[in-house]
């Protein structure tokens, strides 16, 4: 079948929501069936997606796996490739390679609490997490989901997360919300439907809302660069021993496939490639790779 | 009733100018041939850099002169520091400012000129009734951009012509291909003589014309030190400062040159008309049968003119390759020599006419005073003489007289970029 | 390992019959300071006293900048261009250059097959030669002075003949097929070879102590030597693309003027580059020449199969307009701790 | 409906529309993908209201051209400094912080401040906002053709971010610091021109411009100091191309 793994394969997009004005929603059917069928992957990893004449990014898959042969897609238009993907109508074809990377063990999680922790797009891969963890309720303890966003407008998914936030319990899921945007009414409504649940702060802020982890926690965090390190210090408060807590990563990419040297990081000791060493790491990785976070 | 006429911006000319005739009734009060591309300053700019990169500088004053004024930069500083060059050398630049007459003159003879005389705003509009004189044009022009590219390793502003020779010889193979691509232009280049003899020229800009251009030696060329003048004058390069005689005037702003406190002209017209007899042989050929289209007193003879030099220059190309090939090709590097303080004047043709670079250096060789004389300032004063003469001749409409004065113009293949000393007034 | 003997008066024969195999690619001074690897028209071009190449025999595997797909939007295809079939002999190649090829074909090979560095590898047939070091060599340091495998055949000059160990079945193949070239190798041979080696090893200048380089590395994460070199390095990339263990590539799209079909187009890129660690919404991982002079020493001093990443050729050194001197660079990672 | 083009010239050579004109192979194909409403060099004919496409030669060098230069900005919705005059102030700028216009009008024309409609030589990004620059002087066509190809599709052109040595290194050219000295401009210049004055024997001057990132200007200002250079010669070589280099590229030790 696929003989050259830089060769990408072809998708149709079979639906798009527009979630913010940057953001998109993208689901897209792989051409080939074989390989749609043999695509297995586990929330946190990702494919590249490309646009002929254009080029290629790197983008998390953020749903978990599931018998439909359809992949979704949460885009930012950031720049040449994510642009002209937000430029495609539904019909259109896209270009993937992939899977690609380690993706959060779910496995190594069962029988444990999971701490989610997400900021801006962040969300993505952690959709990912909780999507696999509520289908595969019973094999998790208790689920907390902590999510910042700027505003309401810059919410992502809000209907799944507007769901997870009024109607947890139902879920089996404690859904926490940050907004910065001290003006924004939507969010104040919610604050006020919820104040155990939803505040006027940074996502770092929730920790005063959670109650205290229990020991068999498992903390997983997606976010921008900057949020990585405030996260830390409140786990490390909570006393989270490194290798219990997971993140995922961004860096450039070219290949996806550890060759093209972009997304290198580290020190002599321990050198990784965010592509296939990652992007998910532990924080013990990170400890031990310096520049990581 | 005076009446104020004008051109705001001269099309498909190189950089920008502009044209104000006023007029009373019929009597024509004033002329101005505007200039105004921006100042560049060069002969100020250049001041304490080293020679080795003045001409990799002066070479940018204008880019479809760029091999005259690179060449004139470079003779320049060679007559300075007194450069021996070797034969290969000399070839190689005949070849080059060979190279660049025939891409400037396909360009302006058949992408710019040729439009005016078959009515159309431009060549690319003419293509959809005329494809093949613009593709014949485009032939022309690749190969004269081939020998630029071969020579001096780009199309514009290129770099391997240096003091002292070529930084690197081309290869006997590049040198073949060029060649052929001049064997295949030829008739090309003959077409365009084909197409302006057919042309009646207007006589509305009929007057005396006083002619300059470079004494070529043996052969027609470019390359030369002495300057001659119609009615038999030779003076040496050095004198330039005598021949140009260049002013500030208020309104227009090339400096204006005169010669003997009046007008004269520069380009291919005094070329061909100076040393006629030193053409190839189907140019040769060519002019003697259509001499009648070589007035002195008509400068639109000018565009007719460039036509007969494609045709020679294509020719004459072939055999300087021919010589270069059967000598053989080396790498020779650059002539050595020793710098010291001094001064060197040079001149060459441009495809628009009489180029000057004259410089002074500084014992280490670091320019002091430069001071450079370009065709189309040398020309400023006799387009004006023109436009006075083609507006003291109109009966007829205004518009159709801009658009001859235009036309005029344009026949001298006015580079304005080139001018060098330029702005406008506030 | 099979050993043979091949007669320095036999070495035009030799090279001819190598010339059966497909293009033969040896090294030529090209200038005062460069050699480059080149196609061999005539015997006399070849220059095997060179030290090293400026660009290593990688260039013929993973290509300076080759088409990797050419697509269709129309017609939705990649396709992948034409492999072609000309087969290459390397003649010439020394040991650190061929460790480097080594170490290089884990990372196109390993995990995900580079279709492209199989292919060409397939069709090669690499011979190595013997070399004296000058003093920026350290690839005795490096453990990458002696090659054990990655080769078809391995020269080693023992006064009036070679010492020939055969590396591989095509290699094997090559002698079997040219037997009158080849002679046993008697106990002397394998003396003089001895001696040779031994010699080799003494005269090297440079030298770079590698014993806990990763930890040393990390440990000076925040050292000054990262500043004073960032301060110097002029950021032009000259070293990463010298290097015969770099292997950072950048991928383009080029779409021709009918606006539908194009090509894919992959080059070699370094990561002193100010773009190689810049990701969307302008976030640099490594924004100025400091962050990246260290990562790249630091991605040079780790390890991969036990083998550091830098063979010792000595060519970022002898190649940076700069003059920053990798093994002064690392003897003060050692000295400079914090 | 086809993408409408305009090729406007402020103060410049000209070189770079010249360049279009050079695209000998390309052009009729090229002309036929899109709409030409303005190109001074080549064509009389003129057409006003929007530009899709704006390439802008030339710098800034008298109030006509800032006038001009505003004009087009606002009538076009893609802005392109379409060569090193363009993006940086050409050669024209290279003695912007020595002595007034004024003093230059003086030397060159001998005639009194005030007299000519002149300012001093800037880029256009000086005045206006650039969407996308094109370095270069002249540009190359390739790039161009590229940049072209690239916006029809609808598509951000690639830039190159990186400097000369890059293409000097991949062309396995001598590098000419090493080899002779020379104060080759390659590491600090960016690249496009495929090196080809290293491939000479030549040392780069810099044609291009400032490679994106100036980091490497007080480098190799300093190692061309290191080499024997003076500081004259460092700064004339600089700054032909590089508009007023900055003080503070050069790190403090000047
Ligand atoms: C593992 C992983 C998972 C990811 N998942 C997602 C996801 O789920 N959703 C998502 O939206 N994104 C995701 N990203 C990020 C996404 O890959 C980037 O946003 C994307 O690669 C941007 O590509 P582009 O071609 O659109 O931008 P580009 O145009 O290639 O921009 C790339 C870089 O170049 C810079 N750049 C571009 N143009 C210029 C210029 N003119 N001047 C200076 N700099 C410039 C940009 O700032 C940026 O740093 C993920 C990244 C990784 C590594
Ligand atoms: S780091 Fe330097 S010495 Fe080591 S292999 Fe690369 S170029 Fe050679
Ligand atoms: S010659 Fe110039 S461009 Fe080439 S590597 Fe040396 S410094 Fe860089
Ligand atoms: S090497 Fe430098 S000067 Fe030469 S063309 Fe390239 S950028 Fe211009």
């Amino acid at each position: 079948m696929k003989v050259n793994p830089l060769e990408p394969m072809k998708a149709k997009i079979t639906e798009i929501e527009t979630m913010t004005e940057i953001e998109k929603l993208i689901t897209i059917k792989l051409h080939d069936r074989e390989y749609a069928e043999s695509f297995s992957y586990t929330p946190g990893q990702f494919v590249t997606l490309g646009v002929m004449g254009v080029g290629e990014a790197p983008i998390s898959i953020c749903t978990a796996q599931n018998d439909e042969l359809e992949l979704e897609f949460c885009i930012r238009n950031a720049g040449r490739v994510t642009n002209a993907i937000h430029k495609l109508k539904v019909g259109d074809t896209v270009w993937g390679r992939g899977p690609y990377g380690n993706g959060f063990p779910m496995d190594v999680y069962e029988g444990n609490d999971l701490l989610l922790i997400a900021g801006g797009l962040g969300i993505a891969p952690i959709r990912g997490v909780l999507q696999y963890a509520l289908q595969n309720r019973e094999k998790y303890g208790d689920i907390s989901v902590l999510y910042g966003v700027r505003c309401y407008d810059l919410m992502l998914f809000k209907d799944d997360m507007l769901d997870y936030f009024r109607n947890g319990d139902r879920h089996g899921v404690k859904f926490y919300l940050s907004y910065e945007d001290k003006e924004d009414q939507v969010c104040y409504g919610l604050a006020c439907e919820r104040d155990d649940r939803c505040m006027h702060g940074m996502v770092t802020d929730l920790f005063k809302k959670i109650d205290r982890p229990s020991k068999k926690t498992y903390a997983i965090i997606g976010g921008p660069p900057i949020m990585y390190k405030f996260t830390i210090m409140q786990l490390e408060k909570l006393n989270f021993r490194p290798e219990r807590v997971y993140m995922t990563l961004e860096r450039r990419m070219r290949c996806g496939v550890g060759q093209c040297g972009h997304c290198i990081v580290g020190t002599g000791k321990s050198i990784k490639y965010v592509c296939k060493d990652g992007p998910v790491f532990t924080l013990w990785d990170a400890m031990n790779t310096k520049g990581m976070i | 009733m005076t009446r104020r006429l004008t051109v705001d911006e001269l099309t498909r000319v190189e950089g920008h100018g502009g044209v104000e005739v006023v007029l009373d009734g019929s009597e024509v009060k004033d002329v101005k041939f505007n200039i105004f591309e921006g100042p560049r300053f060069f002969e100020s700019i250049i001041k304490t850099v080293h020679y080795e990169k003045i001409p990799d500088m002066t070479r940018r004053i204008c880019a479809i002169c760029t091999a005259s004024h690179s060449l004139a930069s470079i003779g320049a500083i060679e007559n300075a520091f007194n450069v021996e060059n070797t034969p290969q050398t000399e070839l190689l630049r005949d070849l080059l400012i060979h190279g660049e007459s025939i891409e400037s003159h396909a360009l302006h003879v058949y992408m710019l000129a040729l439009p005016d005389f078959l009515g159309y705003p431009d060549a690319f509009a003419m293509s959809a009734d005329h494809m093949d004189a613009v593709k014949n044009a485009l032939a022309l022009k690749k190969t004269g951009n081939m020998i630029h590219t071969t020579l001096s390793w780009r199309d514009v502003h290129g770099m391997n012509e240096r003091v002292g020779g070529f930084s690197k010889a081309p290869t006997e193979e590049a040198l073949t291909e060029v060649k052929t691509m001049l064997e295949k232009a030829q008739p090309a280049a003959e077409l365009a003589v084909e197409l302006f003899k057919g042309f009646e020229l207007p006589t509305y800009n009929e007057s005396d014309n006083v002619l300059m251009a470079i004494d070529p030696g043996e052969r027609f060329g470019y390359l030369g030190t002495h300057v001659l003048v119609s009615g038999g004058e030779r003076h040496p390069q050095e004198d330039y400062e005598k021949l140009t005689n260049e002013r500030v005037y208020r309104h227009s702003y090339a400096k204006h040159s005169t010669y003997d406190d009046g007008p004269f002209m520069v380009g291919a017209l005094p070329r061909i008309r100076l040393s006629h007899d030193k053409l190839t042989g189907t140019a040769l050929e060519m002019y003697r049968e259509h001499s009648d289209m070589v007035d002195p007193r008509n400068t639109l003879s000018n565009n007719f003119c460039q036509a007969l030099e494609l045709v020679h220059d294509v020719e004459r190309g072939i055999e300087v390759i021919d010589t270069l090939l059967s000598n053989g090709l080396e790498d020779e590097g650059l002539a050595a020599f020793e710098v010291h303080e001094s001064r060197g004047i040079n001149v060459v043709e441009a495809p628009r006419g009489l180029l000057y670079h004259d410089y002074s250096f500084d014992e280490s060789g670091c320019i002091t005073k430069a001071n450079i004389i370009t065709p189309t300032a040398q020309n400023a004063a006799n387009v004006e003489k023109d436009i006075r003469v083609i507006a003291g001749n109109h009966v007829g409409e205004d518009a159709e007289l801009m658009n001859n004065i235009e036309v005029m113009i344009r026949a001298y293949d006015p580079c304005i970029s080139c001018s060098v000393h330029l702005v406008r007034l506030k | 390992m099979l050993v043979k003997v091949l007669a320095k008066s036999s070495f035009s024969s030799f090279v001819g019959a190598l010339g059966d195999y497909g293009d033969l690619y040896a090294p030529v001074k090209t200038s005062e300071k460069v050699h480059s690897f080149k196609e061999i028209e005539s015997l006399t071009d070849i220059d095997l006293s060179y030290t090293r190449t400026m660009i290593p025999p990688k260039k013929f595997f993973i290509h300076p900048e080759e088409v990797i797909f050419e697509f269709n939007i129309d017609e939705e295809l990649y396709i992948e261009p034409p492999g072609g079939d000309e087969r290459i002999v390397l003649f010439g190649v020394h040991s650190c250059d061929i460790n480097a090829l080594n170490l290089l074909a884990k990372v196109f090979t390993e995990e995900l097959p580079d279709k492209y560095y199989l292919e060409r590898k397939e069709r090669s047939f690499i011979v190595g030669v013997s070399c004296v070091p000058d003093e920026y060599c350290f690839c005795h340091s490096t453990g990458t002075s002696y090659a054990q495998e990655g080769f078809e055949l391995f020269l080693h000059d023992i006064g009036d003949s070679y010492f020939v160990r055969v590396g591989s079945l095509k290699g094997h193949e090559f002698i079997a097929t040219h037997p009158s070239l080849f002679e046993a190798a008697e106990q002397s041979h394998y003396d003089s070879f001895k001696d040779a080696e031994r010699k080799m090893y003494a005269s090297f200048t440079n030298e770079l102590e590698m014993a806990g380089l990763q930890d040393l590395l990390d440990m000076a994460y925040e050292s000054e030597v990262w500043t004073e070199y960032g301060d110097k390095c002029l950021g032009c990339g000259s070293c990463n693309l010298v290097c015969p263990r770099c292997r950072c590539y950048d991928v383009e799209d080029h779409i021709n003027l009918d606006l539908n079909t194009g090509e894919r187009v992959r080059k070699w890129y370094s990561c002193m580059l100010s773009e190689h660690g810049l990701v969307a919404g302008g976030h640099n991982f490594r924004p100025t020449a400091r962050e990246r002079i260290r990562n790249r020493f630091n991605c040079k001093g780790s390890l991969r199969e036990d083998m550091p990443n830098c063979v010792g050729c000595g060519r970022c050194t002898v190649f940076c307009p700069a003059e920053i001197d990798y093994v002064e660079v690392m003897k003060k990672v050692r000295g400079d701790l914090k | 409906m086809k993408p409408r083009v305009g090729i406007f010239s402020l103060t410049g050579c000209a070189g770079d529309q010249l360049q279009i004109l050079n695209m000998e192979d390309e052009l009729l194909d090229l002309v036929s993908h899109i709409h030409i409403v303005d190109f001074q060099e080549g064509s009389s004919y003129k057409e006003e209201g929007p530009v899709d496409i704006a390439f802008v030669e030339g710098s800034v060098s008298t109030e006509t051209d800032l006038k001009h230069l505003k004009e087009i900005r606002e009538r076009s919705k893609v802005l392109i400094a379409f060569g090193n005059c363009a993006v940086e102030g050409g050669i024209q700028a290279m003695r912007n912080d020595e002595g007034s216009i004024d003093e230059r009008l003086k030397e060159v024309y001998g005639v009194e401040p005030g007299f000519f409609d002149a300012r001093l030589s800037k880029p256009l990004s000086e005045y206006v906002d650039v969407d996308l620059d094109i370095p270069g002087c002249p540009v190359e066509k390739e790039e161009t053709l590229r940049a072209i190809t690239s916006l029809l599709h609808g598509d951000t052109p690639l830039r190159f971010t990186y400097p000369v040595c890059v293409e000097c290194k991949l062309n396995e050219y001598p590098c000419v610091i090493i080899e002779s000295g020379k104060p080759c401009l390659g590491p600090v210049i960016r690249a496009g021109c495929d090196a080809r004055c290293p491939g000479l024997g030549l040392d780069c001057i810099g044609c291009r411009g400032p490679v994106d990132s100036a980091s490497g200007f007080a480098a190799e200002y300093s190692m061309l100091l290191e080499k024997g250079y003076s500081k004259e010669f460092i700064l004339n070589r600089l700054r032909v191309f590089s508009g007023e280099v900055k003080e503070d590229f050069l790190g403090g030790d000047q």
